[in-house]
């Protein structure tokens, strides 16, 4: 515990509990207390982050930094391993800045039923699991942060969320633990099978499956597969996703979107490629199809919405097509592409869950035939929301683009090896140059639907039923909220090296076993 | 002649049998998709035991025939007893398994 | 060899159609005629495969006992002979059609799998073997105390089905 | 400067920033920060201009003799390519992003091509900023149409100065984006909001064909630097095969965003637009981005449909079709804006036609040209249309206004005059160079097509001009010339349209636009250079003169009949005699019939209608089609079959908000579903492993 390297991440992941617990004590009647505490306690956090960002050595982003190493489960090898390097570091800040920014636009409209004190304590452990996630550098210590999420996220859609919350939140619960217990099972498998018995992420990344046979290693990947998916969520396991994301409460929407739906592509990228090397090949072209499928799919199912953040809900179904359509085609680009797009996707549709929210306090509904005419009722929201859009269709010079454009570039040259069961590596490259193809019309149908949505809600003159409604137009907490978010959309969508400088060595890293 | 001959149309009696298990309603028709699946793999017994020249193969082919005669016998008294306590031969009504 | 191959096919379109006759029929009386088709099919396969004594035991019981007790059971469950399409099945019919050709498939897979090449030969030996002296003596011989078994557990299902069946 | 070119569009980009932010609060509300920004590129691009053609000059004066010996030898040049010297562009760029195994460049590059498109597309913009001041006048958003003007200005010359083919794709979709805000702009009302949709959908339809193209290129070239990708087009260990794929789709891209046929249907209903716009952004500049790929990329077009082969290619072929649908869908609408959108559908279908048949030089000066003379045009319709007809654009409202609007009535005659091709305005001389190489290359078809199409030309704007400008006026305003923001423009880009076409007229040695601007480094070496040919000349002009007269004399003599007709009308009400006049009515009925019919009767409307039920149709069709099928999924498929299976399964569970026990529905069907499910999936799961 001498420098920072040593103590930070450990910090990163507990100064929320602590502020949870803080929280937890404060007595329910002092509100403001409770508020500032939450807000100190996530800011502390950021504060970590940017320590860690200072402190990262960018030049050796493929090595783990920050690393702690220490013994935890004797008895069972594991080891309470942390550590940090070039992709998972956006992520983490990501997670961290998008936390104070959910805080500060609750702190003056809390959903109901109100009762700020559990809320608020659920977002904190919410960080705890987010940010523990992608610091473990251990199975079982991953597992248990994947795990922790769960029931924070739970109990904000079950309690403060829209009328159906019951069934969403059961919904996204059984899904979800669904997928984690197969997930557990090929944890379990890996640690038997591979030639050292651990847990541990980077000693296993290194035997890059080496002692797991082939087809066992088929099986082991479908089930991490499984787990990881439901989370993305991929088509066909994505039905949890609209319901959940219909009813959670606003800031529900935005975490669940920004950071939740990345634990799973990050569980791809960490754990699922790099331990079973063979077993992705196998599934590659699979799990490409499923993407581009995904992608069309999510576009359709948009079309049809009448509810707006239903809408943004199926955009994520797509858009996290594009992430995992990069990453099926196992090569560092395509990997470089989907961090991005995680990234940008989590900027964006976080965003754009914010509008919606605030527009659904303000109207009362998100019906968008009820809509209308937002740019004359409210202007600044108006632009706000079509900025957004136009970053969520892909447009060039704003974060979505990047993500988009290098997946679908990745995809006319995978990696040899990504040829699944045909073993033919001409055959592989068609199929995943048609997944290109259709890719690429997937982004008409994006630029379809949102510009449609953008129609129906921000053009024409408002509703007669909101004629007289005074709709304030953004907020002061709002602003707050919502500036960041958009500085780093054009910063990025401007600057793409920031991030991908930073993920590219360990992108590399990761594809080292497909390469040859 | 190929034995995969009769051992795709077995399977396929039994696919159909299957599906009539899970699909139909009506317990006596359940009973019958049940005598199709017995009835595929009797045709299995008696095509291998033609292919291996052993005449074992058709005496289990008997035994099966008899078991389903027994069991038709105990299914229909079961349809029976459902019936008359039921007031309709349905299997959807039937859910005391139900924990 | 011909001859069988054609002989097959016919009967085995005949039984394919008729069993899904049996699976999707309306009509609870044609659904048991259908399988009297199956039945026969199956009997005429027998022969085909040169069991003889199997086939004719096939017809006797299948036909001549079972169909008969089925449509007792129809008619003492007082099953409406005739249904509105559907009415006879219940809310999975969709999903249980998926379910039972991805089986198909999967079966069909296997079994292209496994006995790829293998064939049927046929010969004068066969004959015997499938003859009803054949068989008897196998049944009475080596498989005796199956058979008194099996003769208990009918005895047995007999005696059930009576005792379930009865009106108190 | 030619070095630091990228400071144009940075300009624009800064004028809208400072614009969307502060434009409100300033006097004139932001007009004057966009204006002295394009005044300002302008000046820069004209500085640029100088700069390069002194380079040139320079280089061929130091070659010696080098060119004008060869200019002596008469017309039958060769190409600047063999002749001349080879000036290599001036191409800057520092590295924006990389990723393992590739740089990706930012950067400006200036050659002749971009000198030329940098001088039209300031200019253009620096009028339609000065005639908008006037034009929008106490507009609802002045501001923000200022801003959108500065945004799209900064991202057209992005898209036209980038070194690569990534930054270009960010261009283009900027100027798509900006398009979509301008024919949007008073989205108040659904029509508009509904055309911009479909402009920014259609032309994005096209961007798949720009994105996959592009990475085609990437992936064969390896590189996304223009220099790069043209030399490796060219070189022989080109791969064929990647080469056709990558035209195929690029000429996607630019049938999408210049309007080509079957994409085309946007363009007419991008008119919703304001006027200024429409001539900023749908006649002069954004829409002929897609002819500017097409010349920017010409090595891997010409190798990828084999252009040097002569006979067809899809480029021609699609230029062709376009220019005879455009032109023949001009003679039937009443929407002035309308006949001018089509109009430039058909000229962009010259330009991309010329393409098709090896005319690098031909489409790089129509495109040149027409931007004056087609911007011309529209701001002539926007002026009418402000100061006569109360912001309408229907030709049967208008009519009679060639006294009270002098100025306007003399520019549009010498934008029409120049459109349809007349010696010497600037329209004469470059479809004459499109149809000399043509002519020369084997292209023999594509002549006439462009024969029969400026013919066409001709007749239809005859008919516009009579329309609006003769005859009584038929509105119910007081027509009054334009203030001089307005006529001021006009004037210019009247003069330009008159003069233009002489920096490229070889009856008076001047090849000038070839020498300046044909310098791109690395056209094909095959390409032709046509001979003046008067011949060819005096068919085409005869031609438009022709059809010029004709439907004037049409159209006069209407007038005329008109007067008969309605004689005839009275007289058989009050004597039904008068059989005379009866008869001249049928004669004139089947001088018109057979006539006219071939081009403005049946075949214009069936086309029309085809255009409007089929074509369009197909297109709305698509777009309701996926909004339908989006519906179905959603609904069936996903809310049904997907999401039923799971609720199935989960529906006691969820809705008895229980625990895992009560997924025992207690009915054994269900079970053995899922029994047998199991199995199967179990099964087939161990057989691939055992056969992974």
């Amino acid at each position: 515990m001498d420098s920072f390297k040593d103590w930070a991440l450990t910090a990163a992941v507990f100064v929320p509990l602590v502020g949870m617990a803080l929280v937890m004590i404060i007595p329910k009647a002092e509100e403001t207390a409770i508020k500032v505490t939450a807000l100190l306690t996530s800011l502390v956090t950021l504060a970590i982050g940017i320590g860690i960002l200072a402190d990262f050595d960018y030049d050796n982003t493929a090595k783990m930094q920050f690393q702690v190493d220490k013994e935890w489960i004797p008895l069972i090898n594991a080891r309470y391993h942390l550590g940090i390097d070039g992709i998972s570091l956006p992520l983490l800040i990501l997670t961290m800045v998008i936390v104070p920014l959910c805080i500060i636009y609750s702190w003056n409209h809390f959903p109901e039923p109100h009762n700020p004190k559990a809320f608020l304590a659920l977002i904190l452990l919410l960080e705890v699991g987010m940010i523990g996630t992608f610091v473990a550098l251990d199975l079982v210590l991953f597992f248990i942060f994947f795990e922790v999420v769960l029931l924070p996220m739970f109990f904000m859609i079950g309690v403060w969320g829209g009328p159906n919350r019951e069934y969403a939140s059961i919904k996204f619960f059984l899904f979800t633990l669904f997928g984690s217990a197969l997930m557990l099972v090929a944890f379990l498998g890996i640690y038997f099978l591979s030639k050292q018995q651990t847990f541990d992420i980077s000693t296993l990344s290194a035997l890059e499956g080496s002692g797991i046979a082939r087809g066992t290693q088929v099986l082991l990947f479908a089930g991490l597969f499984l787990g990881f998916a439901i989370k993305v969520p991929m088509f066909p396991f994505h039905t949890w996703l609209p319901d959940a994301h219909t009813e959670a409460p606003t800031v529900g929407s935005v975490l669940l979107a920004a950071v939740l739906l990345k634990l799973g592509t990050y569980g791809f990228v960490r754990i699922a490629l790099p331990i079973l090397p063979q077993g992705a090949e196998v599934w590659a072209p699979w799990i490409g199809l499923l993407s581009v499928i995904g992608i069309i799919y999510g576009a359709l199912c948009c079309l049809a919405q009448r509810d707006m953040k239903r809408l943004i809900a199926f955009s994520s179904v797509a858009h996290m097509g594009f992430v995992m359509l990069g990453i099926a085609t196992l090569t560092d680009f395509g990997i470089n592409a989907a961090v991005f797009g995680m990234v940008a996707h989590g900027l964006i549709t976080g965003m754009l869950f914010f509008v919606a929210g605030s527009m659904q306090h303000r109207y009362h509904t998100r019906e968008m035939s009820r809509l209308g005419g937002l740019l004359v009722s409210a202007p600044k929201m108006g632009w706000i929301l079509g900025f957004c859009a136009m970053a969520s269709l892909g447009l060039p010079g704003l974060a979505g683009f990047w993500g988009e454009f290098p997946a679908v570039l990745s995809a006319f040259e995978p990696s040899a090896l990504a040829n699944g069961i045909m073993g033919n590596t001409e055959s592989t490259l068609w199929t995943f140059r048609t997944y290109m193809v259709i890719a690429a019309i997937g982004t008409v149908l994006a630029a379809g639907y949102l510009l449609w949505m953008y129609q129906r809600v921000g053009m024409g003159e408002p509703k007669p039923e909101f004629e007289d409604a005074h709709i304030h137009d953004v907020h002061v907490d709002e602003w707050i909220a919502w500036t960041p978010l958009l500085i780093g959309i054009v910063v990025f969508g401007l600057f793409p090296n920031l991030i991908f400088s930073i993920t590219d060595g360990a992108a590399s890293s990761i594809t080292r076993a497909f390469s040859g | 002649m190929p034995i995969n001959y009769f051992l795709i149309l077995s399977a396929f009696l039994f696919c159909a049998g299957a599906y009539g298990v899970l699909a139909r309603r009506n317990s006596v028709l359940v009973l019958m998709s049940i005598e199709l699946m017995l009835n595929a793999v009797n045709l299995n017994l008696v095509a291998f035991s033609t292919q291996v020249q052993n005449v074992s193969g058709q005496v289990f082919a008997l035994f099966v025939i008899t078991i389903a005669a027994a069991e038709v016998g105990i299914g229909l008294a079961i349809v029976l007893l459902i019936y008359r306590n039921l007031r309709s031969p349905d299997l959807d009504r039937v859910e005391q398994l139900k924990g | 060899m011909w001859e069988q191959e054609v002989a097959f096919w016919i009967i085995a379109v005949a039984m394919a159609l008729a069993a899904i006759g049996v699976v999707r029929s309306d009509n609870v009386v044609h659904a048991a005629l259908y399988l009297v088709v199956v039945l026969a099919g199956s009997a005429a396969q027998y022969i085909l495969l040169l069991a003889e004594f199997v086939a004719w035991v096939q017809v006797l019981i299948y036909i001549g006992a079972i169909v008969v007790l089925f449509l007792f059971g129809i008619m003492l469950t007082r099953a409406p002979m005739r249904e509105e399409s559907g009415k006879l099945d219940n809310d999975q019919r969709l999903a249980s059609a998926v379910v039972s050709l991805f089986l198909f498939g999967v079966l069909t897979v296997f079994l292209v799998d496994a006995f790829q090449g293998d064939e049927v030969k046929f010969s004068d030996d066969l004959v015997k073997l499938g003859s009803s002296a054949n068989v008897g003596e196998s049944i009475f011989r080596e498989y005796v105390i199956p058979f008194e078994v099996v003769s208990m557990l009918l005895l047995a299902a007999l005696v059930g089905a009576v005792a379930l069946a009865r009106k108190d | 400067m030619l070095d630091n070119v990228w400071i144009i569009p940075l300009i624009m980009a800064v004028s809208y920033l400072l614009i969307l932010f502060f434009g409100r609060r300033l006097p004139k509300k932001g007009a004057e920060i966009g204006i002295v920004a394009i005044g300002a590129s302008f000046i820069l691009a004209c500085i640029t201009a100088v700069q390069w053609i002194d380079k040139v000059e320079g280089a061929v004066g130091k070659e010696g003799g080098g060119h004008s010996g060869l200019a002596a030898l008469g017309h039958s040049v060769v190409a600047a390519a063999t002749g001349a010297p080879e000036i290599e562009p001036v191409v800057n760029g520092f590295t924006w992003w990389q990723n393992n195994r590739v740089e990706f460049v930012v950067g400006s590059r200036v050659d002749g091509l971009v000198v030329m498109m940098l001088f039209v597309v300031t200019l253009i913009s620096l009028l339609v900023h000065v005639y908008s001041t006037a034009y929008m006048h106490e507009d609802r958003r002045f501001t923000h149409y200022y801003a959108a003007l500065s945004l799209f200005s900064a991202s057209m010359l992005l898209l036209v100065i980038s070194a690569n083919l990534l930054q270009l794709l960010v261009g283009w979709e900027l100027v798509g984006l900006c398009s979509f805000m301008l024919i949007g702009h008073w989205w108040e009302e659904k029509p508009n909001s509904d055309a911009a949709l479909k402009a920014f959908l259609t032309t994005r339809t096209g961007d798949v064909g720009l994105m996959c193209g592009v990475i085609i290129v990437f992936f064969a070239a390896n590189s996304f630097d223009i220099s790069v990708i043209n030399e490796y087009a060219l070189s022989p260990e080109a791969n064929h095969g990647l080469l056709q794929w990558a035209s195929i789709a690029l000429m996607f891209a630019i049938m999408g965003k210049s309007g080509q046929f079957f994409l085309h249907t946007w363009l007419p209903d991008a008119m919703a637009g304001p006027t200024p716009v429409s001539a900023l952004i749908h006649a002069a500049t954004m829409v002929v981005a897609g002819v500017y790929l097409g010349l920017r990329l010409y090595p891997v077009f010409w190798e990828g449909f084999s252009i040097h082969a002569g006979g067809m290619n899809m480029m021609a072929i699609i230029g062709g079709v376009t220019i005879l649908i455009g032109a023949a869908l001009a003679f039937v609408q009443n929407d002035i804006k309308k006949v001018l959108a089509y109009s430039t559908i058909s000229q962009l279908g010259y330009m991309v036609m010329a393409l098709g048949v090896g005319a690098w030089l031909g489409a790089a000066f129509h495109l040149f040209t027409h931007a004056f003379f087609k911007a011309c045009l529209f701001l002539g319709a926007g002026s009418i249309s402000h100061s006569a007809t109360h912001h309408s654009f229907d030709m049967r409202e208008m009519g009679g206004l060639r006294k009270p609007m002098p100025i306007t009535f003399w520019t549009f005659l010498i934008g029409t005059v120049a459109l349809a091709g007349i010696f010497p305005f600037a329209g004469f001389w470059s479809k004459d160079e499109i149809l000399a190489t043509a002519d020369q290359g084997d292209f023999q078809v594509f002549m006439i097509v462009g024969l029969v199409g400026a013919a066409m030309t001709a007749a239809y704007m005859t008919r516009c001009v009579y329309l609006t400008f003769f005859g009584k006026y038929r509105g119910h305003h007081h027509p009054h010339e334009s203030t001089p923001a307005i006529t001021v423009p006009l004037v210019v880009l009247a003069v330009l349209s008159l003069v233009a076409g002489l920096i490229q007229s070889a009856p008076f040695e001047i090849k000038k636009f070839q020498e300046w601007f044909e310098q791109v480094g690395g056209l094909p070496e095959e390409m032709i250079v046509p001979k003046f040919d008067y011949g060819l000349a005096a068919i085409s002009v005869s031609l438009a003169t022709l059809a010029i007269g004709f439907a004037a004399f049409f159209f006069f003599r209407r007038e005329e009949r008109g007067a008969l007709k309605g004689l005839t009308e009275r007289n058989k009400l009050a004597h039904a005699g008068y059989r005379f006049l009866e008869k001249k009515y049928y004669l004139d009925d089947l001088y018109e019939g057979v006539i006219v019919s071939s081009v403005k009767g049946p075949i214009a409307r069936a086309s029309y209608w085809f255009n409007m039920h089929v074509i369009d149709g197909v297109v709305n069709g698509v777009g309701r089609g996926a909004a339908r099928l989006g519906r179905w999924t959603y609904d069936v498929f996903d809310q049904d079959l997907v999401d039923g299976a799971v609720n199935d399964i989960g529906r006691e569970t969820a809705m008895a908000g229980g625990g895992m026990t009560k997924l025992q529905s207690g009915r054994l069907q269900r079970y053995a579903l899922l029994l047998l499910a199991s199995v199967g999936i179990i099964g087939l799961a161990v057989y691939i492993v055992n056969i992974a």
